[in-house]
């Protein structure tokens, strides 16, 4: 890399490309999102948003550029590779593991558990339990922080859609993400548990995560975003504070048309 | 309408492409021939009787799979109940075996949409596994009730007694055997691809198999199309069941054991596209009848020729499982260690190796 | 028991069994039991494939069919060709553990083989690979004749236990202490494996794999080993069946129908759900069995057929289930962790 | 004259209500458009309008008849059209398969069944032959010559805006009184998006009335007589589109007060 700028950067995109069937879903997209930020990422319906997640969480091979995490590439990676070091995405619509509790639902997110390995089953089943123990404590934790304790025993499949969406928080933050991709976590939620969530996004930021999110609530893009990154066509077209990009005429095009 | 009868630039490429490939196999044919004599080409003749029939039966199966989305595991016993209704009427009612295969024909539509709203309809919208667990139910019923009403004694169709006609020393043919056959897959290829591409009905059916919400939002009658599909489907089964009967002999098994080679077909054509069940169909009849010569000269059982499809099938599956005609869906589920090999050995078959689920699943 | 002039198909050979021997019901229920245990072993396997990680393998025959030839080759005295009798590969004479060891090695080693290209496919062409898969390989132990003497099978197979004088009565007391044991070994293994954080992975794969993926799980390892482990299991089943049967053959005993009637026996008992599998399997190997005993009290015309209805019950009740209880009668249980 | 009215609409997916009491009409000759942020509800409302969702309460008339629930089939029958925002058009039929399909409603069936009631008989001259339908494709195509010499060509190999065209010209098929459009831009360049907004003026100019949802405010309010503005599943304005360009509450609306 010939450029380097002072600010390290937790998420670099560059020149990613993909298409399905002739369409271009993410046509040359770059953008950088910086560490212990908040940044949106917004757009009309079909820019591409979701694909780039799809894309930067490996679950989608890019046809082409570049994709760094940290020091890291990671295109290319299998997505359990990339949570593993460290970078994780939830869903727009909700992939709750639906025959299973919350509480199992959160312990899955566990990192580098013993007991998910066979052999470690029946030749340490000391360091089994303990860590299994250590998990579920973990998982009580980030459910008090979530306030969904009082459902940890609930199958999945019986959350409101507000709840399944604060679940689908919750099971990220189990794998220790350093950078968590939120697809629209707070569509479908009340307003009042919209605010919950995204103050309880603010005190994770100030412990040191980092958060990028798509969201059409422009309330909460504009609120409580860092930084928004506007996507149309399967590109940026805009990059700066959420005033700025307000004001970008570029933007307002592409939103309200020109 | 001049412009409609003219060939457009794809259907020309198409023509051409078929030219190209009869050529190849033809020299093929008369190479295999000159190195191993002329009984070769005495397979290739087995082969394409059993192509027929598996083609039938083939476009079939991808028929109901278009529609309703599942592999109907009943449709090897589907194929030996037409067997049965024609050899009722063949025998029983003492009519020739061509009034047999028509009322089979009809009788097995019936079933089909019957088993559409007795019980696939109740399933709809449930994955692929509890339609399969459903249509196993189907054959063990249908199978048995066979066994239990006209015994598993083996039976031959009446029809009048033809000599084989010899061409060379080592070549003849069968008027009813060899010719019978593939004039009859022939004939069901050319009527499939008229209903496909001539008829409404046809046309709604490639409409619904490509998009069900679509579709019912255009005002096609969905409901009408899955019982004709089915109705199609079955009375396929039932011409396959006689043709089966008429190569070889009646049992209750006859079609499960030729099931495989169906699915088979069915895969390496690629899942859900009539055509693909014709290449799919002659690739898998030619391959298991042609490897014999080939597993004589190397000292193995010619039994063994029934295992020959599914390495074939195997191969598509791991290389390109949506088939050989079938277009790459849009995602496909990603194999980190596939990739991997195919990189280091420096090439991936086509681009669409890659992720995700919504349009396989 | 001499030499078979045919092959015999296993609800005769069952009949043979019983009649042949004559030792009065407790022999008779013996051995109904331990053929339920072997199905069993049979339906945990196709369990933790299916039930708990949704692969949904149609082939359960075939590992079957593995671990049936490899305890027959193994455990049996040198057998030579002779008028009537092709012979087959063997003559080791290994002890019985050694036998189990090699079946679920052998059966599971294939079982490996045959997902790593097929588990990632959509459950249908999985399906139609794994069935096909198993009937390749009943054609090959019915043409392969110098090592699975083809249709004729491989015969007499040493009892687990040779009584003086022969008694009927304690062999099948033996088979089923040894089938028992094993059952609830595997049973107490199999829970503390699906109850362990391993077994929440497989799960989870079953709810959504690509949700576990993104939570980092490697889930085509995981399917690659529950593939596995439920092909060994079945591999298991072919060995105690081996044992306890006497005699093996191609034909009948490694048919689809076995699959078929563990698919009933799973679906019955619900999918998912360990002890629900093997009552499941007592259950209907009850109703195979039943229609047996009932043989001889049927009227004549309805003596063939009544093997004929039990499959078309078995049929009916995959439909009524898939359709109205599609999680089992006995469904999964929540669980409940502290 | 009032042509469809939809009036205090309850609709969503399953549980979750999108629709919180959603009232529009569309008057005869008229194209009205309705805009929004993102989760407004504005796909819900077309989709609960051309009955392929079920609304919880509220009521759609079309030319004063009751029209709730009615199946899109029916609706098809009566004289609306719908087209929706992607998917739309079947990839592996031709484009002139494609349109065909978009006139089966009326096909009359060769043979009368009892089932087929609905669509009367052959003789209604509501009802079209195979040749009828063939015309009347030609006849549509012109609309759009661009298709014309890809009649032929599978409907999947054609560009995003080609299909779009195609789409558009399937709807167009029965001469629909109504077309409910789902946001015809998404996915569209900026060029092709002029294209598709000119044709439906000209379909409009035809005599057929336009329900047009749309993200993209400005050139959705440029064609239409009036607009609708929705905001979580609400009426939020409503007013002719000329003012409602020139409202700078609309811009707020859409980036965040």
């Amino acid at each position: 890399m010939t450029e380097r700028s002072e600010v390290p950067l937790i998420l670099r995109v560059q020149d990613v490309r993909k298409s399905f069937g002739g369409i271009r879903a993410v046509d040359d997209c770059s953008l950088a999102v910086s560490p212990q930020s908040v940044t949106g990422l917004i757009g009309p319906n079909g820019a591409g948003k979701s694909t780039l997640f799809n894309l930067i969480a490996g679950l989608y091979r890019p046809d082409g550029g570049e994709i760094w995490f940290g020091d890291t590439r990671i295109d290319g990676l299998p997505p359990f590779e990339i949570v593993h070091l460290g970078l994780t995405k939830t869903w727009q619509i909700p992939h709750e593991l639906r025959n299973m509790t919350v509480l199992e639902n959160l312990v899955l997110g566990s990192k580098h558990n013993a007991g998910e390995h066979l052999t470690n089953l029946f030749f340490q089943p000391g360091l089994v339990r303990r860590d299994e123990k250590r998990w579920r404590q973990r998982a009580r934790e980030v459910l008090r922080l979530t306030q969904l304790d009082a459902l940890a025993n609930e199958h999945a499949k019986a959350l409101s859609g507000g709840q399944k969406k604060l679940l689908e928080l919750a099971r990220a933050l189990m794998t220790d993400p350093t950078l968590v991709l939120l697809d629209e976590p707070v569509a479908g939620v009340n307003p009042t548990l919209a605010g919950n969530l995204m103050d309880l996004i603010e005190k994770l930021r100030r412990d040191g995560r980092t958060f990028f999110l798509i969201e059409h609530d422009m309330n909460v893009v504009m609120n409580r975003c860092d930084r928004v990154i506007v996507m149309h066509q399967g590109r940026t077209i805009a990059d700066g504070t959420p005033a700025s990009v307000k004001a970008n005429p570029v933007v307002i095009e592409s939103y309200l048309g020109g | 309408m001049r412009e409609v009868l003219r060939f457009t630039p794809r259907s020309r490429r198409q023509l051409l492409r078929a030219l190209i490939v009869t050529t190849i196999f033809v020299i093929f044919l008369a190479a295999l021939a000159t190195l191993f004599g002329i009984t070769i080409l005495q397979y290739t003749l087995a082969g394409f009787r059993l192509s027929s029939i598996v083609i039938v039966a083939a476009i079939g199966l991808t028929v109901i799979y278009g529609i309703r989305g599942f592999a109907n595991f009943a449709y090897g016993d589907l194929m030996t109940l037409g067997a049965y209704v024609a050899l009722f009427v063949n025998m029983n009612m003492a009519l020739s075996l061509v009034w047999g295969a028509i009322v089979s024909f009809v009788v097995l539509a019936l079933v089909g949409i019957l088993l559409e709203v007795l019980i696939f309809a109740r399933l709809e919208g449930r994955g692929p596994v509890p339609p399969i667990v459903a249509s196993v139910g189907v054959g063990l019923i249908v199978q048995n009730g066979i066994r239990a009403v006209a015994t598993t004694q083996q039976w031959i169709f009446r029809v009048p007694f033809i000599p084989e006609i010899p061409i060379v020393p080592g070549l003849g043919f069968h008027w009813i055997r060899d010719l019978g056959t593939v004039a009859v897959g022939l004939a069901f290829m050319i009527s499939v691809h008229i209903l496909l591409t001539y008829t409404n009905l046809g046309k709604a059916m490639r409409a619904t198999a490509d998009n069900l919400e679509l579709a019912k939002a255009t005002g096609i009658d969905t409901k009408l199309v899955t019982y004709a599909a089915w109705a199609v489907s079955c009375s396929f089964a039932s011409t396959a069941g006689v043709l089966l009967g008429l190569i070889g002999v009646v049992s209750p098994v006859i079609g499960f054991n030729v099931l495989l080679l169906v699915f088979a077909a069915v895969i390496v054509g690629g899942i859900g596209s009539p055509y693909g069940a014709v290449l799919g169909g002659l690739v898998i009849g030619l391959s298991q009848e042609m490897s014999v010569p080939l597993l004589l000269g190397l000292g193995a059982s010619s039994a063994y020729k029934v295992a020959i499809p599914f390495i074939v099938m195997i191969a598509v599956l791991i290389l390109r499982p949506w088939g050989i005609a079938g277009r790459p869906p849009p995602f496909a589920r990603r194999v980190f260690f596939i990739e991997k090999i195919l990189d280091a050995i420096g090439g991936r078959p086509g681009a669409a190796q890659d992720a995700e689920r919504e349009s396989g699943g | 028991m001499g030499v078979p002039a045919r092959p015999r198909t296993r609800n005769e050979r069952a009949g043979a069994d019983r009649t042949a021997i004559d030792t009065g019901i407790l022999t008779n229920v013996g051995f109904y039991v331990y053929v339920s245990i072997v199905f069993a072993l049979l339906a945990l396997g196709f369990n933790l494939q299916w039930g708990y990680t949704g692969l949904f393998n149609a082939g359960i025959a075939g590992f079957f069919l593995i671990g049936a030839y490899t305890t027959a080759i193994a455990i049996t005295p040198p057998t030579p060709p002779s008028i009537g009798y092709p012979g087959h590969l063997g003559g080791f004479s290994l002890p019985l553990w050694l036998a189990a060891i090699l079946s679920m090695a052998a059966a599971g080693s294939v079982a490996a083989l045959v997902a790593l290209p097929t588990v990632r496919l959509r459950a249908d062409y999985l399906a139609i690979a794994t069935l096909a898969f198993a009937e390749v390989l009943r054609v090959v132990a019915i043409n392969w004749e110098s090592v699975t003497a083809g249709t004729i099978g491989i015969f007499p197979i040493p009892q687990p236990v040779e009584f003086n004088p022969p008694s009927a009565f304690l062999n099948a007391m033996v088979k089923v202490a040894i089938g028992a044991g094993v059952l609830l070994i595997l049973l107490v293994v199999l829970l503390f494996m699906t109850e362990s954080p391993w077994g929440r992975v497989l799960r989870a794969v079953r709810e959504d794999e690509e949700a576990t993926m993104a939570l980092g799980k490697n889930t085509f390892l995981y399917k690659l080993q529950a593939f596995a482990i439920g092909g060994a299991l079945m591999g298991l089943a072919g060995w105690l069946f081996t044992i306890t049967i006497n005699y093996i053959e191609p034909s009948g005993s490694f048919a689809p129908a076995i699959t078929f009637s563990v698919w009933v026996m799973v679906i019955v008992g619900g999918a998912g759900n360990l002890r629900g599998a093997i009552v499941g399997a007592f259950a209907i190997y009850g109703l195979e069995w039943l229609s047996v005993q009932l043989k001889d009290y049927a009227p004549r015309e309805l003596k063939d057929t009544i093997f004929y209805i039990r499959l078309m019950i078995v049929g009916t009740l995959l439909i009524v289930l898939i359709i109205y209880r599609p999680e089992g009668i006995l469904r999964e249980k929540k669980r409940i962790l502290r | 004259m009032i042509l469809l009215e939809a009036q205090n609409l309850h609709s969503g997916y399953g549980e979750m209500e999108i629709l919180h009491g959603v009232s529009m009409r569309l008057d005869s000759q008229e194209i009205v458009t309705i805009i929004g942020p993102n989760g407004a509800g504005k796909s819900t409302l077309i989709k609960t309008i051309f009955g392929l969702l079920r609304p919880t309460a509220g009521q759609v008339t079309f030319k004063g008849l009751d029209i709730t629930g009615k199946p899109p089939r029916d609706l098809v029958l009566d004289g609306l059209a719908y087209v929706p925002q992607s998917n739309n058009t079947f990839p592996s039929l031709t484009v002139l398969e494609n349109l065909e399909m978009g006139a089966i409603t009326r096909r009359a069936s060769p043979i009368p069944m009892p089932w087929n009631r609905s669509r009367g008989s052959a003789t209604s001259p509501r009802m079209m032959n195979d040749s009828q339908i063939r015309r009347r494709a030609i006849e549509t195509i012109a609309l759009f010559p661009n298709l014309r010499p890809k009649l032929r060509e599978r409907a999947g190999n054609l560009s995003g805006g080609e299909q779009q065209m195609v789409a558009l010209a399937k709807s167009m098929m029965l001469d629909p009184d109504i077309l409910l459009i789902d946001e015809p831009s998404a996915g569209l360049a900026p060029k092709l998006v002029d294209m598709v907004f000119s044709k439906i003026v000209e379909i409009n100019g035809s005599g057929t009335s336009v329900v047009m949802v749309e993200q993209n405010a400005k050139k959705a309010l440029a064609i239409a007589n009036r607009g609708y503005i929705l905001e979580t599943g609400r009426n939020r304005y409503e007013g002719a589109a000329k003012e409602l360009l020139q409202n700078t509450d609309v811009a707020k609306l859409y980036l965040g007060g």
